[in-house]
């Protein structure tokens, strides 16, 4: 059931509007029902040919020598497909915007970095003559060591991965081995707080799982152009890509898509179209490219793995003065777009809450599985995840109910963010307070009353003046410290009483709210 | 290679058609039928967007052999339609935005019309045990749990 | 052996857009003869329903019944360029570029309506219902197709129109990480309840309330499919989801929808949802964008919940059976918190 | 090679294709077979089928019962006589598996497959099997063991003793997902009580091994002994030994031995 809430920030709106707002039904939904709606593979082209690709069995191996003189003979093969075949067999996928090297190729030559990356095409009139030649494809691998944990692989003599990365980490701004956040003076901070809290959190990784695969059809054209039929989330990342590795002019190509199976991130990687419209190039006939629902599985990039740990400080009454943070993105043997989700992660932090100090390193890390790529929440939903499990821990310790925790540490129209831009437009507190309304979630009454519209700025919109790299901190005596694995202590005996309920927090308080985290007054 | 002539009936029109050893349904359909609402989502019987009916009961064309179904009635997405109207499922899954990307609606159109066959009031749970073998990734299934319900419900008023 | 139930709760902002490179996307509107409208995209529909909404936009810039637009994407040859489909863009900066688009064609479609009126275009405005008319002359009208036709056919004019919109890229200071990442903010809240079984660790969901700020739900089925859809991945994703089972171990990697776990139609549980509208101030008509904040709030939810239930902390997604087993055994069997 | 199919009238001709071709595999609901044909599976390139009606017979009017091999799940769910099989056939698939997959086919499904044939194995089933040479029957449990070397032989049917009452049978497919799941375990329970007291009970596991096997230390803690709180406790203590349970993707080792016990008391007193 959905409900509009139409009495919130009423008098932002302007609700005198016609088309908008209607529940109008799809444009796409006849086609969608009846079974009409065109995706790339219902596209049936005069003596297509099917490509397949063999992929490595090991994680991590030397190529010494890649046979395939038995394949191309195999019955109802066209055209086997090696790394030397491919143009420009070198590409990252954000090289489009200037970020990154090219790290990856389209087939392996010399090395495999996963397994289940790409060696040989394998191009037949039908997928079982397909199957039949890829069998006869012999490699010869030589086993490397190989890295699977995200901190194993900064450690001195880790298997090198990526060459291209020799530290097994992305290169920021071509100096840094992570992206930084970095904001007040979080050791200060930490310092001061009267408790702390250090906890680990993990993501493993997901796969998008769309019921449609990865996929395309690529056709020669008339006039020397490829008509190419794709699944892809982004036509012209696809397009241009494409043009890239194939070293072509990109009007080669018409790109026909729009019309998905579900994507969720999982079909920006343009995994299948450049060998596809290579094939389509090297045999001169329609090829159709789709990866088997196992391959999507294990070899389609997914969300990526990320480890999070994060330090908070927070006082007794609730107020959390420091927040640090250390996160690895697992971006499997290749970039795609890990770095990236790097950067949009560190300006995530810390949440949607005001904090005075906050410290974060963002690690986009190489070890040896499949490349990870974006997915729904990207960059942002592990780390939502170790907040969110963060806060809810930090309210039991300070003894407070978790929405009115939340409410009170919320950022507010004019605060400062740690990304170092004002919050505007901020809905978190009404967002809680309706959602406990919903759940008839008690909340007292002064957290009824505040708003995101109040309590902000003032003080709180200032940029520290004091950033600093982490120090060695000096804790205060009585502070309260609980590491990592281990549940939070609630209330043990050797522990002060719990704090008496916060006092009423009126928003116009704000301004004054991180006073004792500069100072030394502690209640 | 050696093809094998195949009869049935597809959507009500006799079809004949020559197959490969080994082709399966869904191929057949797709490839040599034309009839593209079937969808490939697995061709491991794992996500039903390719469910068909044969002789009125639900199958998956990917692993049905298609010479077993030489004589054989199947019914498609293609053919549900009543006319120039939808079918009544048709109409509810649009009523209930029941489709966000529709790769898997041909398929849980085809299971759900298998159920309202045989038993035109269905509980919610019997419901959700006929789409059970049919993946969604977008809608979470309630809307189609409730579009099923509807289409039932419509009936009983018509 | 109990089943112990708990509540949890979790609230988010989501960034809009991405912040690489620059934020681009373009659109073309343009009208055939009979006043029918098309709108050329490159962008992509993956079922979140874009050809929708910008039809929606499209059609309340110009002043046009939704019926008179029709959306056509994804075709690198009609189509001009988008950054693509991801990154919760494609509401806001897709549908900030369609209104640009639209907005031109109807400085064209009016004065050319004017023309035919002989009035001051400026004093023209739009029904809704295919009409032009003069303000507060309802009577001095014109349709839309009579308009087309003129401009095409007698004045020699094209109603069409260009858009792009564009976020500009943001330098990101390498030493403090100061950026503009995004332009605006979605929010969310989410109460999850859960039930768990502390002998076995099974964790059946009950229900969900939540609150969902968008800045405008533009078309609030489509908000509604994204949500209650992206719930239940979030759910998927708290519970269920992994293609490695046993990270950072690579091994026992699912094959099939049956090895590869997502909640079945017998998994899900009521989720009641408010939307909240504080518009963005540069959103097409506020909107922000739904798409993919809205399974977020659900995993750290079903966690606290869990713990709410059982008194363990499960810091490692998914949230299987065995993990909470596990830690239940641990702790020395449930410990349930206090209810709320 | 391309495949190709080989339809006979009779099931001794389908025997004599299968048993003298390495390459052939036996078609019958195809959940199997063409599942791995659409895999790539090249090893595959004969395809044997059979349209003899005694594959698709169910004879269930007696107190001993005969399903054909051929017979699927919907079949079963479709016999009123069948009733102690229904909550093992309707734990496979969904409908369109249920329509399609076959009790025979079911005897060589490996984990996270395979379920009905644990309810057989409690049942102790016969299962008979045409070779190059003729019919013979193979108790299940033998059948399971040498399932890898029964490649080149075509089951029948499969026969059991009905149980005498409800609650004689028991079978409940613990999984993560609803309706429609992979095994985490799976169990079967032939607990008949004479005179009040345990005779003969067999209890079957799935997903504990690579495949269904008996867990004959519960079964002796329950023998002789009335149904109740003590020996179902000593039954669920005794359920892993001899149990063999694997990581996947589903659940791991540990887990399957942890939740045996709970699922086995609750199984066996009723609960849910």
């Amino acid at each position: 059931m959905l409900e509009l809430r139409k009495d919130i920030f009423a008098d932002e709106r302007d609700d005198n509007l016609k088309e908008i707002g209607k529940g109008t039904q799809r444009q796409d939904m006849l086609g969608h029902v009846t079974g009409t709606s065109t995706y790339f593979d219902d596209h049936k082209l005069q003596g297509m040919l099917h490509l397949k690709v063999v992929r490595s069995v090991h994680s991590h191996a030397r190529l010494r020598r890649i046979e395939t003189t038995e394949a191309e003979q195999s019955q109802g093969v066209r055209r086997i497909i090696r790394g030397a075949d491919v143009p420009r067999n070198l590409n990252t996928l954000l090289s489009l915007i200037n970020f990154g090297k090219d790290d990856e190729p389209s087939l392996a030559v010399d090395k495999v970095r996963y397994k289940g990356e790409p060696i040989v095409a394998v191009v037949a009139d039908s997928p079982r003559e397909a199957s039949e030649a890829m069998a006869k494809v012999r490699i010869e691998y030589e086993p490397l060591p190989t890295v699977f944990d995200v901190e194993d692989a900064l450690k001195p003599g880790a298997p090198v991965v990526n060459e291209t990365y020799p530290k097994n980490t992305f290169t920021y701004y071509e100096k840094y081995d992570h992206q930084k956040l970095r904001f007040g003076d979080v050791e200060r901070g930490l310092a001061q707080a009267d408790h702390v809290l250090e906890q680990r959190y993990q993501m493993s990784p997901i796969e998008h799982a769309p019921t449609e695969t990865n996929g395309s059809i690529a056709a020669p054209d008339t006039n020397g152009r490829y008509t190419v039929y794709t699944s892809t989330q982004a036509l012209f990342f696809s397009v241009d890509t494409c043009a890239k590795i194939l070293d072509v002019p990109s009007n080669t190509f018409h790109f026909i898509g729009g019309t998905v199976g579900g994507g969720f991130g999982g079909k920006v990687d343009t995994i299948t179209e450049p060998l596809c419209i290579l094939a389509a190039m090297l045999t001169g006939r329609p090829v159709r490219y789709v990866l088997g629902r196992e391959e999507e599985m294990q070899y389609g990039p997914p969300r990526g793995a990320e480890r999070i740990y994060i330090t908070d400080g927070v006082m007794r009454d609730g107020r959390i003065v420091a927040r640090k943070v250390r996160a690895y993105f697992d971006s499997g043997a290749y970039t795609r777009l890990s770095s990236y989700a790097a950067v949009k992660c560190a300006a995530h932090l810390p949440g949607p809450y005001t904090i005075p100090n906050v410290y974060g390193d963002v690690y986009c890390v190489f070890t040896n599985r499949t490349p990870a790529t974006a997915m729904r929440g990207f960059g942002v939903t592990a780390m939502d995840f170790a907040i969110e499990c963060q806060m809810d821990k930090l309210a039991h310790i300070v003894g407070m109910d978790p929405m009115e925790f939340r409410i009170l540490n919320a950022y507010r129209d004019g605060d400062m963010k740690a990304h170092r831009r004002e919050a505007k437009n901020t809905a978190l507190i009404e967002c809680v307070q309706v959602a406990a309304e919903k759940a008839k979630w008690p909340l007292r009454d002064e957290f009824k009353r505040a708003s995101s519209r109040q309590g902000g700025g003032g003080a709180r919109a200032v940029v520290p003046a004091a950033t600093r790299e982490a120090h060695a901190p000096t804790v205060a005596a009585a502070q309260q410290r609980t590491v990592y694995d281990r549940a939070p202590a609630t209330a043990p005996s050797r522990e002060p009483p719990p704090p008496p309920p916060p006092r009423p927090q009126a928003p116009s308080h704000g301004a004054a709210r991180f006073s004792s985290v500069f100072g030394t007054r502690r209640r | 290679m050696s093809k094998t002539a195949l009869q049935f009936r597809h959507n009500g029109r006799d079809v004949a058609i020559f197959v490969d050893g080994g082709t399966n349904l869904l191929v057949a359909l797709r490839e040599l039928i034309g009839d593209m609402t079937p969808k490939f989502g697995c061709g491991q019987g794992g996500c039903g967007a390719c469910s068909v009916l044969i002789d009125g009961e639900l199958h998956l064309a990917c692993l049905t052999l298609a010479e077993t179904v030489a004589g054989r009635s199947i019914e498609t997405l293609d053919g549900i339609k009543q006319g120039p109207n939808l079918h009544p499922l048709q109409r509810a899954f649009a009523d209930n935005f029941a489709a966000q990307c529709g790769y898997c609606t041909p398929g849980m159109l085809m299971a759900a019309k298998a159920l309202l066959d045989r038993n035109p009031q269905p509980s919610r749970a019997e419901v959700i045990e006929a789409i059970s073998g049919n993946i969604c990734r977008c809608t979470g299934y309630e809307p189609i749990i409730n579009a099923v319900l509807a289409a039932a419900s419509s009936r009983a008023r018509a | 052996m109990a089943r112990h139930r708990g509540r949890g709760i979790a609230s988010i902002n989501y960034p809009i857009g991405m912040n690489l490179g620059g934020d681009p996307s373009q659109a073309l509107v343009h009208s055939n003869p009979s006043g029918k409208f098309t709108v050329s995209l490159s962008s992509i529909d993956l079922g979140q329903g874009m050809k929708s909404v910008t039809r929606q936009i499209c059609a309340e810039t110009l002043g046009v019944p939704v019926e008179d637009v029709y959306v056509d994407t994804a075709d690198s040859d009609t189509g001009p360029h988008c950054m693509g489909s991801f990154a919760s863009r494609g509401t806001h900066r897709v549908g900030n570029a369609v209104m640009a688009a639209a907005k031109e064609a109807r400085g064209v479609m009016m004065e050319a309506a004017a023309e035919e009126l002989e009035v001051n275009a400026a004093d023209l405005e739009t029904d809704g219902r295919g009409n032009i008319h003069v303000k507060g002359a309802p009577h001095r009208s014109i349709s839309t197709k009579d308009v087309a036709i003129a401009a095409q056919f007698k004045q020699g004019k094209t109603i069409s129109g260009r858009g792009i919109f564009l976020v500009p890229l943001s330098d990101v200071d390498p030493e403090t990480g100061e950026m503009s990442p995004a332009t605006c903010y979605a929010h969310a809240c989410l109460v999850a309840e859960v039930e768990v079984d502390d002998e076995t660790g099974d964790v059946a969901m009950i229900r969900m309330d939540s609150a969902y700020e968008l800045g405008r739900a533009l078309n609030p089925r489509l908000v509604e499919q994204q949500l209650v859809g992206g719930a239940w991945m979030g759910i998927s994703h708290a519970l269920y989801e992994t293609t490695e089972p046993y990270y950072p171990v690579s091994s026992h990697g699912p094959r099939d929808f049956v090895e590869y776990l997502m909640p079945g139609p017998g998994d899900i549980c009521p989720h009641d949802i408010a939307v909240l509208e504080r518009p963005a101030a540069d959103g097409p008509f506020g909107a922000k964008g739904p798409g993919e904040m809205c399974a977020n709030p659900v995993l750290p939810a079903v966690a606290n919940a869990i713990f709410n239930a059982v008194g363990v902390r499960i810091d490692k997604l998914p949230i299987t059976p065995e993990k909470v087993l596990r830690a239940i055994k641990a702790q020395g069997g449930a410990r349930p918190q206090p209810r709320r | 090679m391309p495949i190709t199919v080989k339809t006979f009238g009779s099931a001794g001709e389908a025997a004599s294709a299968l048993s003298s071709d390495r390459a052939a595999r036996y078609l019958g609901g195809g959940t199997l077979v063409m599942r791995a044909l659409n895999e790539g599976d090249i090893s595959i390139s004969t395809i044997v089928r059979a349209n003899d009606h005694a594959l698709r017979r169910i004879d269930a009017a007696g107190p001993r019962v005969t399903i054909g091999a051929g017979v699927t799940f919907a079949k079963i769910l479709a016999e009123r006589d069948l009733a102690f099989l229904h909550a093992p056939a309707r734990s496979i698939g969904g409908p369109a598996v249920r329509n399609m997959g076959t009790v025979g086919g079911n005897l060589f499904a490996p984990n996270p497959y395979g379920d009905f044939t644990v309810a057989l194995l409690a049942l102790d089933a016969t299962v008979t099997v045409q070779g190059g040479f003729g019919a013979r029957n193979v108790p299940i449990e033998e059948f399971l063991q040498s399932r890898d070397r029964q490649a080149g032989s075509l089951v029948i049917s499969i026969s059991c003793q009905k149980p005498t009452n409800s609650e004689a049978f028991r079978y409940r497919k613990i999984t993560r997902i609803r309706p429609k799941g992979g095994s985490v375990i799976t169990l079967a329970a032939y607990v008949p009580l004479s005179s009040g007291r345990l005779l003969d009970a067999r209890l079957a596991l799935g997903s504990m091994a690579p495949m269904p096997i008996r867990a004959r230390a519960a079964e002796r803690a329950l023998e002789g002994r009335p149904l109740d709180a003590s020996s179902i406790s000593a039954a669920a203590s005794a359920i892993t030994e001899g149990t063999s349970p694997v990581d996947d993707a589903l659940g791991s080792a540990w887990y399957r031995r942890e939740i045996a016990g709970v699922h086995l008391r609750r199984l066996l007193s009723g609960q849910e």
